[in-house]
């Protein structure tokens, strides 16, 4: 990120990210912060790109935004009345501790890790990641793929009309 | 099912694309015009002021009472006493051509025109007047008109009253 | 051509400055050039469907027609732009923009000729599947907005039809980058000595038909079927924000016909003629070939009524992802065969007598599966329920 | 898991693509089920019976024409029927055999229009309707050489018909009988065996037979249900009795047969033209009948099988030049009253079509 117009890319892609982050939090209908939070995860796409990780920048879009986003709005656009309900609920104060806990965690891995500051690899990254994938990290891939099964069968049962 | 599945809809396929080297069936309206046929009832009428009476039996035909016909008794050396017409107006805003009043008329007076493109801005201008109706084209159709159908008159030139009546004046 | 302009700009600037500028030339140019052809492609639509109907078609504006776009944008501009006042006003104006950006995204990668490509990205096709995606979020956002029943019920039609279609299809690339070895979309040209057409039968067929249904054209068409839901998700729109929707819907059709030539039908190479000529008889050669296949849609939308929501669904998912499934499998033998028994060395790709003889297996097979699944389809004919029927005639 | 869920209420209609005129469904929906149904009409009320109290009986028969709008010959024969049977009129054989003729093309021509809008109900970009308009065009022409008009003909007259058959037009019918097969055969492999067509039309929409006849629908929608009723052979009519000709029937009653019914029809109705066209003999054309008829005070009823069902005409008479009263039995309109119990259950994409298929005319409904 030597270069001007990579530093101010990524501060605008910064920018958005946080303020769109924010905007999910704050914005009073429900469908609306589903919206912004499309934005804050194409700004991740972004800054992926930026490190001239195009793999899982696409990766990013085709997951985030093309499903989990889309199954997130379809369940709004599905659910009844979600807009004049109260989305603050009587579980506040349990999930204010949970989101404190999970922030304390995500803070102890930022702090703890040791950050190497290089300037990304021009290569493509298609290649490694696939490598990782399926030799290091099999035992997740594969895990992942029963949970994604499971899903799909679970689905199906769900869906099935009795 | 004997036939393999999808074949139908691939049948279909090539119905279509013959169709895309064959000459289109419909034309070019204003470039080019279909003839009407001789019996057309066309959107305009002819009337012919010497062989009209003013005895009104077109306009008791008229289901919709759109023909408007105003009388004053005159007489004629030729001829003797009878109706001058003042007045004939035919308002095709609201005519819907069923040519009853052609049927109606005993004297051969008024015929169906062949003309189909009178559009206007105004209702005011469908209103065809007396004034119009001795200025315009004399081309009557056949509809009701079996003496036209006789002399195979086709709408190509204007007849005056003598050829267009069952009898000449 | 991206270095002249390069070289053009380093006249005068530094050299990131000059690969930017040549980069916003590039999109300048392409975007432009992109939506010229796309407006001429809804006049090709027009009069083709007119004569597939047996009539002339819009050929009044300007010689045989030719202005008729020109004249459709006019119209469309001067238009009144209604918001209704119940609308999400943000969302609502903001969906066409939304719907639009991804169609003309996916040209970056679209490989005009060997030189002619804006950014020859190593994950090209992913990039595609990727960024077309995100139109959905348009459609969405168009439906919710509108605050009318037709809309939402075209746009929650269009995300299931989407997302069920995008399996077969994503499965039938896979099948194509298996074999080739890289995402790259030059990669992917350079590799078919032969059209992968012909290698690939199975994979073709999906990826016609799940890119139909994924553009929502006919017989798809469930999102804006207008004998249903009127327009689906743009019911509410007029003026330029219609236009914007109807030219996403157009950009992306053709972007889709270019990547469908790329993938299968070997891009901007003139068939059975190895040598690459001057890349501007490429890009020719490339135009017309996604003009031809964009035909194909059009033909079909002249043809075929539409089906119904839950039997395209259920042909996306019944139909097309097991043969989809199956074809992968087989690419993937094939491919680690053939590589065995040709000896290809790492980096270099299959020869082409190995390409036909794959090609001959996987026609072969196609046609087998064929005849085995028509004996399992139900015949339509016993289908519906029948109800005791009278058959007497009554008297009077 | 039971679910909070509320049911859609939607308004398909009056302004509506596909509901044929100003037609408004109220429907229930869960998702894209129909839980409810309920049609309101009434949008395109003209007042047609009202406006016949008041009009001779020979302008009735302008009336008639706008009733349904694509069979306007058989709205006169029905209505000059009736009240030839009012007044004991004898109408010359050769003025019959126009009528069937007429008659006939004119459900030809009908037909083409309910295929066409039914197919394009389905979803077709209008191709089979711009192939099904070519045909209706060439018999609007044969019309034309008739009686001077297209759609409102008012050809029919009490006693007869208003003109001869011109000299050209028998030449002109002998081709239409000729290629018209071929047209009919080109339907058939464009859509008959279509499977997209298939799957959409086959088991939807059903109207069981007894429905049908509980909720007395006529026409081509009763014969699609499996009940062999035909006015032409039941209770024949004119010189119906003189022809051969079969009565297509359906065995399920789902939009598939009611699409297959009617593409037979018109086959069997050319086959009557053909017949009719060998036999026609000479004479008069048009009993001696005054312009403003008298009939004498009474009622008369007399029904004819128009291309959508029983279309009868009800006149009673104070023996004035206008009738006292005059009810119209329209098909359409007892036909859509079997909508609502044909939908329910279905899919939306399914109601267009279901209601495409029944083939309604919204101004025979108001009328």
């Amino acid at each position: 990120m030597e270069s001007v117009t990579g530093a101010i890319a990524f501060w605008i892609l910064a920018v958005a990210i946080i303020g769109c982050a924010v905007l999910v939090l704050t914005v009073p209908n429900i469908f609306h912060s589903a919206l912004f939070l499309v934005g804050c995860l194409g700004g991740i796409a972004g800054i992926y790109i930026l490190l001239n990780a195009d793999f899982l920048a696409a990766v990013q879009i085709l997951i985030y935004i093309g499903a989990v986003a889309v199954m997130l709005i379809f369940g709004i656009m599905l659910t009844q009345d979600v807009v004049k309900s109260n989305v603050s609920n009587h579980y506040r104060i349990p999930a204010l501790g949970l989101s404190g806990a999970f922030l304390v965690i995500l803070l102890t891995a930022i702090f703890g890790t040791n950050w190497q500051t290089q300037s990304p690899s021009t290569e493509a990254s298609t290649g490694s990641i696939a490598d990782a994938l399926f030799s290091n990290y099999i035992l997740p891939f594969e895990l992942s793929s029963v949970v994604l099964l499971t899903a799909i069968i679970g689905a199906i049962v769900i869906a099935k009309e009795r | 099912m004997t036939s393999f599945y999808g074949l139908g809809a691939l049948k279909g396929l090539i119905v279509t694309l013959r169709y895309l080297f064959r000459k289109p069936f419909t034309v070019e309206y204003p470039d080019e015009k279909l003839v009407p046929n001789p019996r057309f009832r066309g959107n305009s009428f002819v009337w012919y002021e010497d062989r009209c009476t003013g005895n009104g039996a077109c306009a008791k035909a008229c289901p919709l009472g759109i023909i408007r016909i105003v009388t004053h008794p005159t007489s004629r050396p030729d001829i003797g006493n009878l109706y001058a017409i003042d007045r004939f107006d035919i308002d095709t805003g609201r005519c819907m051509f069923c040519a009853l009043c052609i049927e109606a008329c005993p004297y051969d007076a008024v015929f169906m025109g062949n003309d189909f493109e009178r559009a206007t801005k105004t209702r005011d201008g469908l209103v065809i007047h007396k004034e119009d109706l001795v200025t315009g084209a004399k081309l009557p159709t056949q509809q009701f008109r079996p003496q036209l159908e006789a002399m195979e008159y086709k709408g190509e030139e204007e007849l005056d009253q003598h050829e267009a009546g069952r009898w000449s004046l | 051509m991206s270095n002249e302009i390069i070289s053009f700009f380093n006249t005068f600037l530094s050299t990131s400055q000059s690969e930017a500028m040549a980069t916003f030339v590039g999109i300048f140019f392409l975007i432009n050039f992109v939506i010229i052809i796309v407006a001429f492609m809804t006049l090709l639509e027009r009069r083709l469907l007119g004569r597939l109907q047996n009539r002339i078609g819009p050929n009044r504006t300007g010689p045989n027609g030719l202005l008729q776009p020109f004249a459709d944008v006019i119209k469309l501009l001067t238009k009144e732009d209604i918001v209704i006042p119940a609308a999400d006003r943000w969302p609502f104006n903001i969906a066409p923009l939304l719907a639009l950006m991804p169609a003309l995204s996916v040209w970056i990668v679209i490989p005009f000729a060997p030189t002619w490509i804006l950014a020859d990205l190593d994950i090209g096709i992913l990039f595609v599947i990727a960024i077309t995606g995100v139109s959905v979020i348009g459609v969405f956002m168009s439906g919710w907005a509108s605050a009318n029943k037709f809309a939402l019920l075209g746009s929650m039609r269009s995300v299931a039809s989407i997302i069920s279609y995008e399996v077969p299809m994503i499965l039938a690339i896979i099948a194509v980058v298996l074999l080739v070895g890289s995402m790259s979309m030059q990669q992917i040209v350079l590799f078919q000595s032969i059209p992968l057409v012909l290698v690939q039968p199975a994979s073709f067929v999906i990826f016609l038909l799940a890119i139909v249904a994924e553009l929502n054209r006919s017989p798809f068409d469930i999102v804006e079927a207008e004998s249903e839901i009127i327009a689906g998700y743009h019911t509410e729109y007029t003026g330029m924000k219609f236009a914007t929707f109807f030219l996403a819907e157009y950009t992306a059709a053709l972007a889709w016909s270019a990547v469908v030539v790329t993938l299968f039908l070997s891009g901007w190479r003139i068939p059975f003629v190895q040598a690459d000529i001057h890349p501007f008889i490429d890009g020719l050669v490339f135009l017309i070939k996604t003009i031809f296949v964009f035909c194909i849609f059009v033909w079909f939308r002249g043809t075929w009524p539409r089906l119904r929501i839950d039997q395209i669904l259920g042909f996306s998912w019944k139909v097309l992802f097991p043969i989809a499934t199956l074809n992968l499998v087989i690419t993937a033998i094939e491919v680690l065969v053939f590589n065995d028994v040709f000896a290809v060395a790492e980096g270099e790709t299959l020869p082409t007598i190995a390409l036909v003889a794959m090609g001959l297996i996987n026609i072969a097979i196609f046609i087998v599966v064929g005849i085995a699944l028509n004996k399992f389809i139900k015949p339509i004919d016993q289908e519906p329920q029948s109800y005791p029927v009278t058959r007497e005639g009554m008297t009077l | 898991m039971p679910l909070n869920t509320e049911p859609i209420l939607l308004n398909l209609g009056p302004h509506h693509p596909s509901t044929h005129g100003v037609f408004r469904l109220r429907l229930i929906m869960d998702g894209e089920i129909i839980e409810d149904a309920e049609p309101v009409m009434g949008y395109m009320h003209r007042g047609s019976e009202k406006l016949a109290e008041e009009r001779t009986y020979t302008q009735i028969i302008t009336l008639t024409d706008r009733l349904d709008w694509l069979s306007g010959m058989s709205n006169n024969l029905a209505y000059v029927r009736t009240v030839e049977k009012l007044s004991d009129v004898e109408v010359p054989e050769r003025a019959q055999y126009i009528r069937v003729i007429s008659v006939e093309l004119m459900r030809i021509a009908s037909h083409c229009m309910a295929l066409g809008f039914l197919i394009n109900d389905l979803g077709a970009f209008a191709t089979p309707l711009m192939y099904m308009f070519r045909e209706r065009e060439k018999i609007l022409d044969l019309l034309e050489m008739l009686c001077g008009a297209r759609i409102t003909f008012s050809y029919m007259r009490i006693g007869g018909i208003s003109h001869d058959l011109p000299e050209e037009f028998l030449p002109a019918l002998r081709d239409f009988v000729d290629q018209m097969p071929k047209h009919i055969d080109e339907y058939d492999e464009l859509l008959t065996k279509n499977e997209i067509i298939q799957t959409r039309a086959k088991g939807q929409g059903l109207l069981s037979a007894q429905n049908a006849v509980d909720f007395g629908v006529t026409g081509p929608n009763l014969r699609a249900s499996g009940v062999k009723w035909d006015l032409r052979k039941s209770d024949p009519y004119e010189v119906y009795d003189r022809f051969e000709f079969d009565i297509p029937v359906g065995d399920h009653g789902d939009n598939y047969d009611r699409y297959w019914v009617r593409l037979q029809e018109m086959r069997e109705s050319l086959k009557i033209i053909s017949q009719a066209m060998e036999q026609i003999p000479g004479g008069l054309t048009r009993a001696n009948v005054p312009f403003f008829v008298h009939p004498p005070a009474g009622e008369a009823y007399s029904h004819i099988e128009a291309p959508k069902g029983h279309l009868g005409f009800y006149i009673v008479s104070d023996g004035t030049i206008s009738p006292w009263r005059c009810k119209i039995r329209s098909p359409s309109f007892i036909n859509l009253g079997a909508l609502a119990s044909m939908i329910i259950g279905s899919k939306l994409a399914d109601v267009v079509v279901t209601f495409g298929s029944l083939d309604t005319i919204l101004g025979e409904v108001d009328r």
